[in-house]
């Protein structure tokens, strides 16, 4: 039974150039204790699938349909104030750029406090000890000093750590991350993966782990659903999509990367740019990039087909193997 | 927002009651005057602090309103008489007269006074520039010295700078005073002062005139700048007494239940002296062109509502000396332009300044309209509005590059015509108030010989003034553009108002009553 | 230690911008077009006096010996003479200052008070029917020139309605019969220390209509910028983030956006203690407010040039202390200024 | 072996911060210190580190748009440090840069042939028709058309700003670029068409590259030989092939673990640093990495390790390796 | 690749924007509207003289009519008339006010943010000076000084507003500084006069723009102000602040008209500039659009 499901999302955007089709049908589970990598290039989705499960799209923004279940719940039919007993809660979210994400204005521990006592009882005090329980287990050295430490006196490392502790102060059961490690240094972003897998396994906390890096997927997912212009196109096991990629698309991007041992050859490139979103596409989206384009593509919007047990793929070359 | 505008206007109902509840134990009487006192030291100031002077402060002599008898009545001084050179002067003070600070008035106390405004030797105090010494003859007897003869009985009833204040008094210097301090021997006492707001004067209740029944305890003057809430003030009874309105709202006024609207002729009229010494302006035929271009009934008619007359040479229609037959200028523009062709401007084509002080609407309105008629004989005129002084200086520095036209107010400083003759247009080596620059010996003499001969023969002074005017407007040094009228508004249930040209806007409250 | 060397920098910057002023004032004073002794001297006065005058009052000194008597004399606490009343000018100061403060710090006050509230909600709620009316109100606020909302108000409030008296401080039945005993010049705060409640509910009708023309600058200009400066803030990721984290509209909103938005609201409150004794100059005379304002264009019909110069000194002094103030009251706020 | 193209010899750059009253108080950070290398024409020579390890200091010191305090540079075996600031200017031309995000190294307000020809203007007199020939050529040469003389920078994707980027800084036939993290604001399929498009320049043009970038991936595939900078210092230099083979220095053992790789059957030990890179303006004393290394000796707490080399093409500066040599 | 057409609509966006916000629109032609009676006055208008001041008792003081919609004033001119020609003056004193307070202070703020170091601190203190004054305060003293008139004024008002200018332009161009393309046109060896006119120049545009139409309106409401306490123009001609206080007389006695349109002239004219700059401001802006 999924924690999480996303069933046909779509999201539109109005733009001043008409409206923007940021989401084409995205369909997803995540399991309790799983962490699910949603992996693609820019543009593809990937956040707006993270806000909309949050219901904190933009105003420009809206769910033209699908539904989102979480538990029991469709996310997408409770009303704002149920809304709020779900977010940070229930179902809790980290940012890019921990640097904007933590209100410069006010210390950790208030920051992590208001959470608290948004969703949890309990005397100043008892918040207080959880606080800095809270904060010693995600790494932030002398808890009791951080509470009262401004952003600005934090590096970037900690001001993520500062973010996770933010998310976990209700105990949610979901955190939704999105680009958790992209603003960090390297080693940095090792140690934030290392903390994300360690509350993933001690507190069996799901994570949707939003990222460009195919690394990183690689390193921390069990579960990726990769996703091209608003659609997911390929989906399975973290085995299964690294071993074994059936999309053009994910092919193409694995390729492009450079590996020990590409040395001296040329990467593999995928030509084109990603479509704007603005355009109606009435087949399959990666056509006009893919080497294996056929007529049909053009027209026929490739539906999900599963290759095996825990992988999809959307891509026609495949409707052969499936059916025939 | 719109509990804010509830609260706002409970308060301002809440402070409604405390507008109407107007203790009346006090019979008050509030003068709303349109400008701040400046300056109110009596030996410096100058300006309109008088009104107050007037009532604070008395002189040894007071110069009666037009159409008195007697030109002088007593004041401080009981009786005097002159030398027959005119040289000494010896004046008998009123027995019994205390300061407002408890000292006596005596012949010390008067030399003191003056002798201290003579050696400040501001504002107005140039007045007693005959003066060589002033003596105590007796407890009650001061005589004067002077340098060259003098009428010094009229000197000494000036509404500025002739202001007897206590031996106290006199060793304090302007800043006491300005701090809201006097010792006068005047029947009202200041009794407060809020700069540029308001003053409160009590009566002095030691007075040597006495007091009775109906004449008011307090006057109150209040600092009004705007004529529209002065002019509301009289119509409600917020006031009693004002004035300088606008000319056009004197009539609906005039109307008004409650209110009378006081006209009488003032000593001060409105000239535009013409440079005489600078192209084009130089030249007779053309100045006299500009005294036919000016629109005088269209000034007199419509700026000044009719409440002035058209000015006849300098000298003002209620001051002896004034030229009833004298020739009057009209608005001729074709004899204005035959004038200017004869003088070589054909077409005119040239350009002329007119200044006026800065914030003075009428004299602004003057250079309008006859800029309007200027411009169709083809003469272009700059109105240039200037600080007083500004303008001033402008004409001082070099009468070549000065304005050609320059509005001036005159108003006699003790009142004789010879003030407005050898102020305006005897020559100067270095101009000061000529600002015409003009200069005829003839009309030099004249004046000199109506002065001499003022004292012994008023007749033929009078006869000599006219002269010297006709050979004036001949020249026509200036457009002499309107006698101004006094026009003061006052409540109809104050009795005793008459108005004293020789103090300008003065009100002696003592005289009224309700 | 970093707020203290703020301090330091701060109050230094102070004292040299003070000295700038002072010399930047002196020239503009010497430039004067006329005779300052002359004008000294009153109307119509003779040569002679008037050069006694100019001897008096130093002006045929040399400017650089003119300008050490001038600093010396500011230093000695002395601002002068008005050559056109002869009043001392710091007399006159003590009264009109506190009465243009009073009514400017009521302008604030009511700007603040109406302006940040409207100007959160404004911001939180973009697009609005409330937002639309709200960007009106203020643009309005900062286009309308005050001298002539003094007068549509006095037409409004005193012709029409009634309500309010049509200018002045004070009654003058109060000041015949309920004087106010002066002491900081303030009128409600003397009228409440003598406790002449009379008084000080006249002083206070008398306070409301000129307090409400003069705010309406600062009013548009304190929503305009909470309205602006929330609307920043509402879209920074942290506001993303505390919503995320599930904290209710009115958490965010009146605690967590407001602290941050309220920093260019601060800096607003010098501006529109400026712009309030802006209209205040024009405003004072139409209210007949005896202040400096009122004071200033008259000193400005009669070239009254000490006067003006010392009205530009202390008021600017005193827009200098109030932009001390508010930057010192902002580094305090602000963690990163303060710990950094 | 000829002459190398670029020698740098301990460079070093110290910033002053300011502070206090009248900027009384200073505080010097050390953004390099004593950096030395070579490169050779026509090699690539990667720089790798982490934020704020100098790298894109040692850039801006090497075109002297900031000024070194201390070292020396040597271009072609010219003393880059002893030029007048015109002899300067005109040495630009040689040495290039390509800045890491296309879109703010590309001024918003000109056009694609304006961009190009900017350098030209600046050190060519040209007349028009050439100008907007040799324009046309450098376009197509990194894989543009002429169509993109009338764009402006907002109308472009980012490979291809960053093309037209590339093709202002080859307007002038530079012998050396710096390419200072040209790729890590692109996608990985579009990285991937930009450093083809780099090795081929380099082959075509015989250019040499100085590569800067945080990304180990990308070093290993276009770099000959590796420098890896820690708080302002080279730790170790080695070739390409040897640093991924053979890491020696615990910080690159560390950097290249914390590397993600994309190959989830991977089971490498991953060593994960502890702590974050100290600040420049207050350093450790000794090794500046001893803080984090998990070899922290005492005398790495004391003593600055000196550079030594280990193999023949292969310098670490870390006391582990005193013994060698 | 067909990607064009998607550019096009890209690149007249700004227009594009400015069109679509109703406000700035109808404040734009509200200005043209001013603007064009301002300039046609003498065609638009049978009273032509009367707005250049010449009077006509018999109108005297005439309440609003068919032949006067607006009035007349003390002298019997026409105020529609007078309004028109008042455009002329109040709002070439605006405009002329912040285009010199513009010319003078971007250059000096320009020179002062790419230079820094002492010449940046000099300048910087020196405009903390000007800034120190409450507005309107130091341009009374200056004006006071210089004598009232149409130039005066204006010189008065711009010789106190540059420094706004100064501080926005240095600050505009600290920030694009700091921008890569500027790294990149040193590095390539472009000179610091071309960087300043090339690169600085067009980028810090825009800001200093949408300020100055945003001041315009304000300039326009201080000399008004000047104009209000008789610093401003000189009779006979009028700009709409003298044409306020030339009423002010009469307002409270029945005579509304002649304060009552000149101050809503005012008013509109303040007001749609504000809307005009508020509408550039988010136009200019990508990241304000959304606020439309």
């Amino acid at each position: 039974m999924a924690l999480l499901r996303v069933e046909n999302l779509h999201v539109r955007f109005k733009t001043p150039f008409g409206a923007l089709r940021a989401l084409r049908g995205i369909d997803f589970d995540l399991a309790r204790g799983d962490i699910l990598g949603l992996v693609g290039e820019t543009g593809c989705g990937k956040s707006v699938t993270g806000r909309s499960v949050m219901r904190l799209l933009d105003e420009n923004a809206a769910v033209t349909g699908g539904r989102i279940f979480f538990e029991d719940a469709d996310l997408l039919r409770l009303t704002e104030g149920e809304m709020h007993k779900i977010r940070g809660n229930r179902i809790a979210m980290i940012f890019q750029d921990p640097a904007t994400a933590l209100n410069p204005l006010f210390t950790i521990g208030q920051q992590i406090d208001d959470v608290q006592r948004t969703h949890r009882a309990g005397s100043t005090r008892d918040r207080r000890r959880a606080r800095l329980e809270l904060m010693a287990s995600v790494g932030l050295p002398d808890a009791a000093q951080m509470a009262d430490v401004y952003p600005h006196q934090l590096s970037g490392g900690q001001q993520q750590r500062a973010m996770i502790a933010l998310s976990l102060a209700a105990e949610p059961d979901v955190i939704i991350a999105d680009e958790p490690t992209t603003a960090l240094d390297v080693t940095i972003q090792a140690q934030i993966l290392d903390l994300l897998r360690r509350l993933q396994r001690e507190r069996s906390i799901s994570v949707v782990l939003i990222t460009h890096d195919l690394g990183i997927v690689a390193e921390t997912c069990q579960k990726v659903v990769v996703l091209y212009a608003g659609r997911v196109v390929e989906k399975g096991t973290v085995e299964a999509i690294f071993a074994d990629p059936q999309h053009p698309y994910t092919r193409g991007l694995l390729a492009a990367l450079p590996r020990p041992g590409s040395r001296g050859t040329d990467l593999k490139v995928i030509p084109g740019n990603v479509p704007s979103g603005l355009e109606a596409i009435d087949g399959c989206a990666f056509a006009p990039r893919c080497e294996f384009v056929m007529e049909r593509c053009q027209r026929q919007l490739p539906p999900l087909m599963s290759l095996a047990a825990e992988h999809q793929a959307a891509c026609l070359l495949h409707e052969a193997a499936v059916h025939g | 927002m719109k509990r804010f505008m509830f609260i706002l206007l409970s308060i301002a109902i809440l402070a409604l009651p405390l507008m109407t509840t107007v203790a009346q134990d006090r019979n008050v009487f509030v003068y709303g005057h349109p400008v701040a006192f400046p300056n109110l030291d009596p030996s410096s100031g100058n300006s309109n602090e008088n009104v107050v002077m007037g009532n604070v402060y008395e002189t040894l002599t007071f110069y009666n309103a037009p159409g008195s008898a007697e030109i002088l009545s007593p004041k401080l001084a009981v009786s005097w008489e002159a030398s027959e050179d005119s040289l000494t002067w010896t004046f008998n003070l009123r027995e019994g007269v205390t300061f407002h600070d408890g000292a006596a008035l005596n012949a010390e106390a008067v030399k003191k006074a003056l002798d201290r405004t003579i050696t400040i030797g501001e504002g107005s105090a140039w007045i007693f520039g005959s003066i060589a010494s002033i003596e105590a003859v007796d407890e009650l007897v001061v005589q004067f010295n002077l340098s060259y003869a003098a009428p010094l009985d009229l000197i000494l009833s000036a509404g500025y700078a002739a202001w007897i204040m206590s031996p106290n008094a006199a060793d304090q210097d302007s800043a006491w005073f300005n701090d809201g301090n006097a010792a006068g021997t005047g029947p009202y006492m200041i009794a407060s002062n809020e700069p540029g707001q308001r003053m409160i004067l009590e009566a002095n209740p030691d007075y040597w005139g006495g007091w009775s029944e109906g004449q008011f305890d307090t006057i109150v003057y209040e600092i009004v700048e705007d004529p529209i809430v002065l002019e509301q003030m009289i119509r409600s009874g917020d006031a009693d007494f004002t004035y300088s309105l606008p000319f056009d709202n004197y009539g609906p006024l005039a109307g008004a239940d409650g209110v009378s609207v006081v006209v009488t002729p003032s000593f001060q009229n409105l000239l535009i002296l013409l440079n005489t010494v600078k192209e084009p302006t130089s030249s007779q035929l053309v100045r006299q062109a500009l005294s036919y271009s000016f629109p005088y009934a269209d000034v007199v008619s419509s700026l000044y509502a009719g409440l002035g007359t058209q000015a006849r040479g300098p000298i003002p229609a209620n001051m002896w000396g004034h030229g009833a037959e004298l020739m009057q200028f009209s608005q001729d523009l074709d004899k204005a332009r035959e004038l200017l062709a004869e003088a070589g401007y054909p077409d005119g084509g040239f350009d002329l300044v007119y200044t006026h002080v800065a914030a003075d609407l009428d004299e602004q309105q003057v250079g309008e309209l006859w800029r309007a008629s200027l411009a169709e004989i083809g003469v272009d005129l700059e109105i240039r509005g200037l600080a007083w002084q500004a303008q001033w200086d402008l004409a001082l520095n070099d009468p070549a590059n000065a304005q050609d036209a320059f509005g001036f107010y005159w108003w006699p400083d003790y009142i004789t015509p010879n003030s407005w003759l050898t102020g305006m247009f005897v020559s100067e080596d270095e101009p000061f108030f000529n600002l015409s620059y003009y200069g005829n010996p003839q009309f030099d003499a004249l004046v000199q010989a109506a002065a001499t001969t003022s004292g012994s023969d008023r007749a033929a002074a009078e006869a000599m003034y006219v002269d010297a005017q006709r050979l004036l407007l001949d020249d026509a040094a200036a457009i002499y553009v309107v006698d101004l009228p006094d026009i003061h508004v006052i409540r109809d249930d104050v009795s005793g108002y008459v108005n004293n040209p020789g103090y300008p806007h003065v009100v002696f409250f003592y005289d009224l009553s309700r | 230690m970093a707020f203290l060397s703020f301090l330091i920098r701060r109050l230094g910057l102070s004292v040299f911008v003070f000295v700038g002023v002072l010399i930047l004032t002196f020239i503009v004073s010497r430039v004067i077009p006329s005779n300052p002794a002359a004008l000294y001297a009153g109307a119509r006065p003779r040569p002679d006096q008037v050069a006694a005058i100019e001897k008096k009052l130093g002006l045929d000194k040399p400017l650089v010996e003119q300008f050490r008597v001038y600093v010396g004399d500011l230093l000695g606490g002395d601002l002068g003479e008005s050559y056109h009343s002869r009043r001392s000018i710091n007399t006159d100061l003590r009264i009109f200052l506190p009465a243009t403060l009073e009514l400017v710090i009521a302008a604030v006050v009511i700007a603040l008070v109406l302006g940040i509230p409207i100007g959160v909600l404004a911001g939180a709620y973009p697009r609005s029917a409330f937002d639309y009316a709200t960007r009106f109100v203020a643009v309005a606020g900062v286009s309308v020139p005050s001298f002539w909302l003094a007068l549509i108000a006095q037409f409004i409030f005193f012709s029409q309605l009634g309500w309010l008296p049509l200018g002045s401080r004070i009654s003058r039945d109060a000041s015949l019969f309920y004087p106010v005993a002066l002491q900081t010049g303030f009128f409600l705060i003397d009228a409440a220390i003598s406790g002449n409640w009379q008084a000080w509910l006249d002083a206070l009708h008398h306070l409301i209509l000129p307090a409400l023309v003069l705010s309406a600058y600062p009013v548009g200009v304190t929503i305009r910028m909470t309205q602006a400066s929330m609307l920043e803030v509402l879209s920074e990721t942290y506001v993303t983030a505390a919503r995320a984290a599930g904290l209710s509209q009115r958490v965010i909103l009146f605690k967590l956006a407001l602290k941050n938005a309220i920093m260019p609201t601060l800096t607003v409150v010098g501006l529109s203690f400026a712009y309030s004794i802006t209209g205040a100059f024009l405003v004072e005379t139409i209210f007949s407010w005896p202040g400096v304002g009122k004071y200033v264009t008259e000193a400005v019909l009669n070239v009254d040039f000490p006067v003006i110069i010392a009205v530009t000194l202390v008021v600017t002094v005193v827009y200098i202390l109030v932009n001390l103030l508010v930057d010192l009251t902002q580094a305090f706020v602000d963690p990163r200024v303060r710990l950094a | 072996m000829a002459e190398p193209l670029l020698t740098v010899r301990d460079l070093s750059m110290t910033y002053v911060r300011r502070f206090g009253l009248f900027g009384r108080g200073a505080q010097p950070i050390r953004a390099l210190n004593e950096v030395s290398f070579e490169i050779n024409a026509g090699e690539t020579l990667g720089i790798v580190g982490e934020s704020g390890c100098g790298k894109s200091t040692l850039a801006r010191c090497l075109l002297r748009l900031l000024r070194p305090s201390a070292g020396s540079i040597l271009f072609d075996s010219m003393d880059l440090l002893a030029l007048s600031d015109d002899e300067m200017r005109l040495m630009r031309q040689r040495m290039q840069i390509l800045l890491q995000n296309p879109y703010s190294s590309l001024n918003p307000r000109m056009n694609g042939f304006d961009l190009v020809a900017e350098p030209l203007r600046a050190h060519a007199a040209m007349s028009r028709k050439e100008m907007s020939e040799r324009v046309a050529s450098l376009l197509v040469e990194v894989g543009l058309t002429v169509d993109f003389m009338s764009r402006h920078p907002h109308q472009l994707s980012g490979g291809q700003a960053q093309r037209i980027a590339l093709a202002r800084a080859l307007a002038l036939n530079p012998a050396f670029v710096i390419l200072d993290e040209p790729t890590s604001a692109l996608d990985v399929s579009v990285q991937a068409q930009i450093i083809n498009l780099l090795i081929r320049l380099q082959r075509q043009r015989g250019l040499t590259y100085l590569f800067i970038t945080h990304d180990l991936s990308v070093i290993q595939h276009i770099s000959d030989r590796v420098a890896v900078m820690y708080l302002g210092k080279i730790v170790e230099e080695t070739s390409s092939e040897e640093v991924f083979r053979d890491p020696q220095h615990p910080y690159t053992q560390a950097l290249l673990s914390s590397t993600p790789t994309p190959d989830p059957t991977s089971d490498r030990q991953r060593i994960i640093l502890p702590g974050t890179v100290p600040s420049a303006a207050n350093p450790p004393a000794g090794c500046a990495f001893h803080p984090r290394c998990a070899h922290v000796m005492d005398r790495c707490r004391r003593v600055v390790p000196a550079q030594r080399n280990t193999k023949a093409d292969h310098r670490v500066s870390c006391h582990l390796y005193d013994s060698a040599q | 690749m067909k990607t064009r057409p998607r550019f096009r609509i890209e690149s007249g966006s700004s227009a594009w924007f400015l069109l679509r916000d109703r406000a700035a629109l109808i404040s734009m032609a509200f200005l043209i509207f001013v603007a064009l009676a301002a300039v046609f006055a003498p065609l638009l208008t049978p009273y032509a003289n009367q707005g250049r001041g010449d009077p006509d008792l018999s109108a005297k003081f005439r309440a609003p009519s068919i032949e006067h919609p607006f009035g007349a004033d003390g002298l019997g001119r026409d105020q529609v008339a007078r309004l028109m020609f008042g455009a002329r003056r109040s709002l070439s004193m605006g405009l002329i006010v912040v285009l010199a307070a513009m010319a003078i202070g971007t250059p000096i703020g320009m020179v002062a943010g790419y230079l820094g170091g002492w010449i940046d601190e000099a300048i910087m203190r020196v405009t903390d000076i000007f800034l120190a004054f409450p507005p309107l305060l130091l341009a009374i003293a200056i004006a006071a000084a210089l004598g009232a008139s149409y130039i005066n004024a204006v010189t008065a008002i711009a010789a106190t507003w540059w420094p706004w200018y100064a501080r926005l332009a240095r600050a505009q161009t600290l920030s694009v500084r700091e921008r890569a393309y500027i790294e990149a046109a040193r590095s390539i060896g472009v000179r610091d006069r071309v960087i300043i006119r090339r690169h600085i120049l067009p980028n810090i545009m825009t800001p200093i723009i949408v300020q100055g139409t945003l001041d315009v309106g304000t300039a326009i409401l201080v000399a008004a102000g000047l104009s209000f306490i008789g610093l401003g123009t000189q009779a006979p001609f009028a700009d709409w602040g003298v044409m306020i206080s030339d009423g002010r007389l009469f307002f409270l006695s029945g005579r509304w008209w002649m304060s009552t349109f000149p101050g809503l002239a005012i008013f509109l004219t303040a007001m749609a500039f504000n809307f005009l700059g508020d509408g550039v401001r988010v136009a200019a802006d990508p990241r304000l659009r959304r606020l439309l």
